[in-house]
């Protein structure tokens, strides 16, 4: 029932905005359909709480606790994002910078964005799954180029022909699993891609086969992480769309997308009892890491600067999962959460810092903090969250990954340490400046809503000082589910 | 002897949450300096003193204390526990941060930067990071509170965020205090030995190889030597502190490079057990240096705080130097003479802390009474700010290693146990020895020219500006703040062998030994094993004090002359102007001319013919040149070439991909 | 060698047909070309579809045809035909590789792709597993197509071919995939073209044409 | 600590108080001789002292508090060191609590108020002085102390009687390090006592001068304690010397007064030849410009750590 609600309400919320998107309200209606999806998440995660996992619609859905709280995750930003949008939409209306027809638009798309994250989440299918990245990326498109700006119609053609390929090479990868898992389900059965019945058997299926799938799938699902270097849409995409799209983007598709490879890294790795899946993680995360780092030095656009943050710290939750083992999955999880959230939140201030300056070059944003000190704080303690400064939550998961990769393997710990010193030196040299120093700017019509910003920081911190214990035991029990070395 | 009731942790835990309390205070009526300078700063004072009582207490007491908080990670509450050498640097944070504390009351005023009751948050909560990073027992907590300690200490420092140096001064400070963290991280990765425990008594249990100890201990001493200022890792802090208000100068240079000093003692002597006795070497051998570099650049400094952060890096040398020889010892198996080591250690960190807060806080005065930072524009305040000028009199004895004064106690230490160093079995390191020495005593005796240097030149000889003429004396909370820091300096170097008896305790956890005090007389330190040596403080005290009255005294009696007051004579040339004195610079040109090598000059100096002759130098230090801007540029060129990757072009785009796709597919074959 | 059953050669043909439309593609530039190739690749995929479909019985095979014969041979060539009339787009200008070079590369690839079906081959039940590689190496043609290709046209009608190849790889490698499956697939297939078409206009209206060196701005390297 | 160990104490501070002025006159006569000059009296310095010490004092307007009181603090400093130095006796009560590390402390802080004394008046030359005698002080100090812990090396102890014990018991000869440090204390001598080469305690030169720039804002009783001062430093230093290199004939604590009334004659010997010595090394060596200074200092720095070396690699 949950379950129903929580799919069917953002298709609903698609139709309606759909007509009324550009209604006076209309920012309202779009935060109560979130705030009502995000309900029904909270009541399937109880559920799932109280229960365990879930199989439901002739096994077409399953929710175990890897994936319920992902979708609470998911409903939780949507919601903070849809109120964060409420007042910079209607700015950017006044600027000029969008029309009704397009404002309509950006509703609907966005609650269709949402359900599409939600149907990839809680699908058991994994030609569903399939089905649902590439509606995220159809329904994102659109909005990347909403303000029809040269950049960022390039901007939403890399996106969409980059990952249109990569996904295609992902549906190469569904299908080679489905032969693989038809030789030991039954052809024709349905089941055959069915997630559960896969993990059942998956110490039977091919391993050369299932091998190749894992590449093809790691390609597909990979582009959409922003694995380097399959990367290169990611930045563009996030700096050229409209702030709420941006903190979506990277607070949820990539956590999407990284579930994606996850599932079918645990599938692979049951039938190949190789290493050859955790090396490929770990290869692509150190790169991911270390390129994205070096990229920091050379930003001036605030929001691209943040999307190569993201694509460093999607590189390391994808490093963490390579290590596995119970320790680095639930590190890899926390990474994650706190990742999606402080970034969303970064994501926010950083909007309504460009909104202010009116530009998103770094150089032209100065002295927020004498300007809007809470908008300057946000971004200070929002970029220090990220840069895994405690006691925010980033630092516990770094902390778990790098001690890990310490024992586990030192070969890279040098690496990651060069790369996260060099990371913190590109970000923070960027942002003292802007927060600090005298300011350049203006006020605006619209108060900033700083409520989801603070929201996120304060879990992200609550993350670092204390995680409670049911929250602990689901992350552990999901961690255990993907399992590893 | 694990006292099952840890009353007095959980006494000094609810003083921390004290701090925090007060803090949080600050933030009702941010703007109002009455409610943060008369009451609050007054009250985390209060809470300063007691907190040294409490830990006074413990470390007298000896005991171990524990606390599990359910906070933290899960699996992984946070650990408290109070021990013998927690208690020591607790009593350092209590007693110089009340000082400070009093003084912070008198000095923050309207309209310098931040908002009092922000400045009084940070400030709180700085001290309070400080506290907690010396009870945690934990690799989680203690990380969390190492990094909140960075944090609100860089809040401070930005104060004035509005100029561009000192952004750069925070910046560089806060990019080498997270370096350090992430090592101390890796540190702990190592220490946990697999047992993927991270409380600190895991950590204890744990058997590593020696090449895994080995590359803990480089790891903690990177971590931690950043953090303290050792050279190389010590760019950050002559910026930092300077740019700091100067209450909080006092608290950085005195009491939180400290806590790195804590830090390696606990992973190097408490946490890795035993010792290899080449471990030591390296932190010697980097103290060595760092004193000898860290006074070399304070003699030729002109900024009065720059000045001080100098010294501070020379004496965080000396303490380095005692660790090492420390490690050295007990790695050798001279347990008797490494207890020595470790207390001239511990006995130079408290002196340090008391000292170097007093000379911070006076530097503030002067910065408030005259707005002036540069040495060039300073002079004669000794008769417009009395007070000031002789309690920092007392601190500039004393941190020049004079007897009767503190200072003077700890080097002495630390020599006598350089002098068992022949007993080592390793002939490099009988070899080290006597330039090790050398150094020690060429620093100490150079740090008398610097201290010379520092308060003649603001204090005595004639106001180098008219602008100083209404300098006014500081008020009477920085008063109070002065004499206790003073009085400390005083009782630290009069009374050294109770101190050594209350830290007996400590060298009993980390040593095994205490060390023995070989003359029955309360008055007379005598805790060199085995040797005819001691150290009477008082009687010397009052020896030099008869004669010096009698002297007095017999003068007076015998020739009664009155003392007529004249213009200065200065050897009959014309009338005399502030300008003939010796400027800072002409100061510091021996040392310059000396080592010339070590600095980095630009001279620029006035033609013969010249009508406005104008001189000016500036130093900086070579290893800018050297190691950090070449790094810098480094890692600019590799972003430059990663930058290539990201060309624009859709079809290289597809072509990584399909690359890619090509190589893994061609891998997955193979395999 | 053995006689093959009739319709085993016909799926074969089919097959071979397939690659040779890939080569075609790569080589081809004018675009309205490029568009008439994809339909009759199209074509012959439903083709195969329906022969493959009248040989097992399985009744959603002839449904996937049917849906193929409607939106790949019908519905998308039309709506491109349609676009590259409005816009006013018939030749691709010269490739990044000249062509006898892309073939070359083409061959090597096939080669590889085969190598890499072997496997898979060895795997599947199905009676056209040896068309396998076909499909890998229609879909890595398509790929290398959309890298040497200027106009965005033409990247389309890549995309689009690869997508024929995945799909002619499900089919031969296990007849095809669940229904739920196909469907959602065509579904995203047509979005997909749909924005795309958006997409043209947008891009025309800004930068006057569809050449691909317009979109080459947002870059770290200068 | 015996009524003798006291006797000797005050007896050690008393004689150094009495025979200080009259070193320096042995000093310049044997060097009038040398020079073949017409030698002044031997009670000259005394003459001076007395004069000064009748002299009305005058200050300098701006002079603090610190500038009076400094010649007393180090008058009573030199004077507590002699009390310290075994220059005739070994049970010294006084010596238990200061050792020679606290010695060299004591110079260090006699300078330290001389030098802020100078500063005080803000005169051109005091500052220069000031700055000079630093510069001599940074470099010789070290040097001092590093003799001293080649001798405590040898004898374990840093405490001085017990190193001239030690030696007078002297079955070992003078060992290689001891006679390196010796020549380096020499140097040291020279200099911390502002004897040519380093310093012309003869000129008001002002390219020359250090210890008197220092003092010339300082006139009767004040100058009077500094001088006398300077001679009690010299004696010291001559007696550290003794105490070093040459402790025979000092009263070991066994033997009592008769070894007390052994020790004044042997002292005062010992001083008459250490003065010509003085006197002659003053006549053949000359001035040497003050930029060279640091050189000669580090010359004898490095003689007193290579005498700890050569100690540690032969003698360890």
């Amino acid at each position: 029932m949950a379950l129903l609600l929580l799919l069917v309400l953002p298709v609903l919320g698609a139709a309606v905005l759909g007509v009324v998107g550009a209604a006076r309200r209309a920012p309202e209606i779009n935060a109560a359909f979130s705030l009502a999806t995000f309900l029904a998440a909270c009541v399937l995660t109880a559920g799932v709480i109280r229960h365990g996992s879930l199989l439901l619609g002739a096994e077409q859905f399953f929710i175990d606790p890897f994936n319920v709280f992902l979708v609470a995750l998911t409903a939780f930003v949507g919601l903070t994002t849809a109120l964060f949008s409420r007042p910079y939409m209607r700015v950017e209306l006044e600027h000029g910078r969008l029309t009704a027809g397009r404002l309509r638009l950006y509703h609907s798309m966005y609650q269709l964005f949402m359900f599409t994250m939600l149907l990839a989440l809680t699908t058991n299918n994994m030609g569903l799954m399939w089905v649902a990245m590439e509606g995220a990326t159809l329904s994102t498109v659109l909005l990347v180029t909403l303000y029809r700006t040269p950049g960022s119609l390039e901007a939403g053609w890399k996106y969409f022909i980059l990952c249109g390929v990569g996904i295609a090479q992902a549906l190469f990868g569904t299908i080679l699993l489905y032969v693989a898992a038809g030789k030991v389900l039954g052809a024709q059965g349905m089941t055959a891609l069915l997630w559960t019945h896969l993990d059942a058997v998956k110490g039977q299926l091919e391993p050369t086969v299932l091998a190749l799938a894992f590449v093809f799938l790691l390609i597909g699902y990979g582009t959409k992480v922003g694995l380097v270097p399959l990367h290169s849409w990611l930045p563009d995409a996030h700096a050229e769309g409209p702030t709420p799209i941006s903190a979506v983007l990277s607070g949820l598709l990539l956590n999407v997308a990284l579930y994606a490879v996850v599932r079918s890294k645990v599938l692979v790795e049951g039938s190949l009892h190789s290493e050859l899946p955790s090396m490929m993680l770990m290869g692509f995360g150190l790169l991911s890491v270390v390129l994205a780092s070096l990229l920091l030095w050379r930003q001036r656009d605030i929001k691209r600067l943040f999307a190569y943050s993201s694509i460093e710290h999607m590189g390391i939750a994808t490093f963490a999962f390579g290590m596995g083992g119970p320790i680095a999955n639930f590190a890899a999880l926390l990474h994650m959460t706190v990742h999606s959230l402080t970034k969303s939140s970064i994501f926010f201030t950083a909007g309504h810092a460009a909104q202010k300056a009116g530009t998103q070059l770094m150089e032209r944003i100065r002295g927020l903090i004498t300007l809007s000190p809470t908008v300057g704080w946000g971004l200070m303690l929002g970029s220090l969250a990220i840069l895994g400064v405690p006691p925010f939550g980033v630092f516990t998961s770094e902390f778990l990954i790098l001690t890990t990769a310490m024992r586990t393997q030192p070969w890279a710990a040098p690496i990651l340490l060069a790369a996260l010193a060099v990371a913190f030196a590109g970000i923070f040299s960027k942002v003292q400046p802007m927060v600090f120093g005298e300011t350049s700017g203006r006020r605006l019509a619209h108060p900033p809503a700083l409520l989801p910003v603070f929201a996120h920081l304060a879990l992200v911190l609550l993350l670092g000082l204390y995680i409670p214990p049911y929250l602990a035991d689901w992350y552990r029990a999901a961690a255990h589910l993907i399992g590893g070395p | 002897m694990i006292s099952q009731s840890p009353t007095l942790l959980v006494g000094c835990l609810a003083l921390l949450l004290g701090w925090t309390a007060i803090g949080l205070a600050g933030l009702l009526r941010p703007r109002s300096v009455r409610l943060a300078g008369r009451v609050l700063f007054p009250l985390g004072a209060l809470l300063g003193f007691a907190l040294a009582a409490v830990a006074g207490a413990s470390l007298l007491g000896g005991g171990f204390e524990r606390l599990v908080l359910p906070l933290g990670l899960p699996g992984l509450p946070m650990h408290l526990r109070l021990d013998p050498l927690s208690s020591v640097f607790l009593v350092l944070l209590g007693a110089s941060s009340g000082g400070i504390s009093l003084f912070a009351g008198g000095y923050f005023r309207a309209g310098e930067g931040a908002a009092p009751g922000l400045l009084c948050l940070q400030y709180h909560l700085f001290l309070a990071s400080m506290g907690w990073v010396l009870i945690a027992d934990d690799a989680y907590s203690f990380l969390v509170a190492w990094e909140a300690m960075a944090l609100s200490s860089y809040f401070l420092v930005t104060t004035q965020h509005r100029l561009a140096e000192i952004r750069r001064a925070g910046f560089v400070y806060l990019l080498m205090a997270h370096v350090g963290a992430l090592c101390l991280l890796l540190c702990f990765g190592v220490l946990q030995g697999g047992s993927w425990q991270f409380t600190f008594a895991a950590m204890r249990a744990a058997h590593l190889s020696a090449g895994w100890a080995s590359a803990a201990f480089l790891l903690a001493l990177i971590g931690f030597g950043a953090k303290a200022g050792l050279v190389p890792l010590h760019v950050w802090l002559p910026e930092a502190h300077p740019a700091a208000p100067s209450p909080v100068s006092a608290l950085m240079s005195g009491v939180m490079l400290k806590t790195a000093v804590y830090g390696l003692l606990r992973v190097g002597l408490d946490l890795l057990g035993h010792p290899l006795w080449w471990w030591g070497l390296v932190p010697l051998i980097l103290g060595l240096f760092t004193i000898f570099y860290g006074v070399l650049f304070a003699a030729v400094q002109t900024d009065m705080k720059r000045l001080l952060a100098y010294s501070s890096i020379e004496n965080i040398g000396v303490v380095f130097t005692g660790i090492g020889l420390t490690i050295v010892f007990a790695g050798s198996g001279l347990q008797a003479v490494a207890a020595l080591a470790l207390l001239a250690t511990l006995y130079h960190s408290l002196n340090h802390a008391l000292m170097k807060s007093l000379l911070f806080l006076g530097t503030g005065s002067v910065l408030h009474a005259t707005g002036e930072r540069n040495l060039g524009r300073l002079g004669g305040l000794i008769h417009r700010m009395p007070w000031v000028a002789w309690l920092t009199l007392i601190g500039t004895l004393a941190i020049a290693g004079l007897p009767p004064l503190n200072g003077f106690v700890s080097e002495w230490l630390l020599l006598q146990s350089f002098l068992f160093a022949d007993h080592v079995p390793h002939a490099f390191v009988n070899l080290l020895i006597p330039m090790g020495m050398a150094l020690v005593v060429l620093g100490a005796a150079l740090a008398g020219y610097v201290m010379v240097k520092f308060y003649g030149v603001i204090f005595l000889g004639q106001p180098r500006e008219p602008s100083l003429a209404h300098a006014h004396d500081c008020g009477w909370l920085e008063r109070i703040g002065l004499t206790w820091l003073a009085l400390g300096c005083l009782g630290l170097g009069l009374f050294p062998l109770q101190v050594i008896g209350a830290l007996g305790s400590v060298t009993t956890q980390l040593i095994g030994t205490r060390v023995a005090q070989a003359s029955a007389h309360w008055w007379l330190l005598a805790p060199v094993p085995g040797r005819p040596v001691s150290y009477g403080p008082l009687v010397f005290l009052t020896a030099t004090l008869a004669v010096v009255l009698m002297t007095v005294l017999i003068v007076r009696l015998a020739y009664r002359q009155r003392v007529r007051r004249a213009p200065a004579w200065d050897c009959g040339f014309g009338a005399l102007t502030a300008r003939m004195q010796d400027t800072a610079e002409g100061f510091g040109q021996p040392i310059r001319h000396l080592f010339q090598a070590f600095f980095e000059i630009e001279r620029e100096l006035p033609a013969p013919a010249d009508r406005a002759p104008r001189y000016r130098i500036a130093i900086r230090e070579r290893i800018w040149k050297m190691a950090y801007e070449p790094l810098a540029d480094a890692v600019e060129r590799l972003a430059d070439v990663a930058a290539r990757v990201q060309q624009g072009r859709i079809s290289v785009y597809l072509l990584y991909s399909f690359i890619t796709l090509l190589v893994l597919l061609a891998v997955a074959l193979m395999s | 060698m053995t006689q093959l059953p009739l319709y085993q050669q016909l799926l074969d043909s089919c097959a071979a047909l397939l690659l040779l439309l890939s080569f075609a593609m790569l080589s081809q530039r004018r675009v309205v070309t490029l568009v008439n190739l994809y339909a009759v690749q199209g074509a012959v995929l439903a083709a195969a579809t329906l022969l493959l479909a009248w040989r097992t019985g399985e009744g959603h095979l002839y449904l996937s045809a049917v849906l193929t014969l409607a939106l790949k041979v019908a519905f998308l060539p039309w709506l491109l035909h349609r676009l590259i009339r409005r816009l006013e787009i018939y030749w691709d200008t010269e490739s990044q590789l000249n062509v006898s070079g892309t073939m070359l590369v083409g061959l090597v690839i096939v080669v590889f792709a085969f190598a890499l079906a072997q496997p898979i081959t060895r795997l599947a039940s199905t009676a056209t597993r040896s068309a396998v590689g076909i499909a890998v190496s229609v879909v890595l043609l398509a790929f290398l197509m959309m890298i040497t290709r200027r106009k965005a046209m033409s990247q389309v009608v890549g995309f689009l071919s690869m997508e024929n190849g995945v799909l002619f790889g499900a089919m031969s490698a296990s007849y095809g995939m669940p229904m739920v499956v196909e469907l959602g697939v065509a579904l995203d297939v047509l979005v997909a073209v749909l924005v795309l078409g958006v997409f043209f206009f947008q891009i025309r209206e800004r930068f006057e044409s569809l050449d691909l060196h317009h979109l080459e701005a947002l870059k770290e390297h200068e | 600590m015996s009524t003798l160990g006291w006797i000797t104490q005050v007896l050690e501070m008393v004689v150094a108080l009495a025979a200080a002025p009259a070193l320096l006159g042995w000093v310049n006569q044997c060097r009038a001789w040398l020079q073949n000059r017409r030698a002044p009296s031997l009670w000259l310095p005394y003459r001076n002292l007395h004069k000064l010490f009748h002299k009305e004092a005058v200050l300098a307007e701006n002079a603090s508090p610190l500038f009076r009181i400094a010649p007393y603090v180090v008058f009573g400093a030199m004077v507590l060191a002699a009390g310290i130095i075994p220059s005739m006796g070994t049970r010294l009560p006084l010596v238990v609590s200061a050792d020679a590390i606290a010695l060299v402390g004591l110079f260090a802080a006699a300078r330290m108020f001389m030098t802020l004394a100078a500063m005080d008046v803000g005169t051109a030359f005091g500052t220069l002085g000031a700055r000079r005698e630093m510069m001599v002080g940074f470099l010789a100090e070290p040097a001092l102390l590093m003799v001293i812990f080649v001798a405590s090396l040898i004898s374990s102890s840093t405490a001085l009687p017990v190193i001239t014990e030690h030696l007078v018991s002297g079955h070992l000869g003078l060992s290689p390090g001891l006679a390196f440090s010796a020549v380096a204390f020499i140097l040291v001598l020279l200099a911390e006592n502002a004897r040519i080469p380093i310093d012309n305690p003869a000129t008001h030169l002002e390219l020359t001068m250090i210890h008197e720039a220092m003092v010339l804002e300082y006139s009767a009783r004040h100058l009077a304690l500094i001088e006398w001062a300077a001679q009690l430093k010299l004696f010291n230093y001559v007696c550290i010397g003794f105490a070093l290199f040459l402790p025979w004939g000092v009263a070991r604590g066994h033997i009592g007064p008769v070894g007390l009334l052994v020790a004044i004659p042997a002292l005062a010997l010992k001083l008459a030849a250490a003065g010509g010595g003085l006197a002659l090394i003053e006549t053949v060596s000359a001035k040497m410009r003050v930029m060279r200074i640091p050189e000669f200092l580090a010359t004898a720095f490095l003689f007193a750590v290579l005498g700890l070396l050569v100690h540690v690699l032969l003698g360890a």
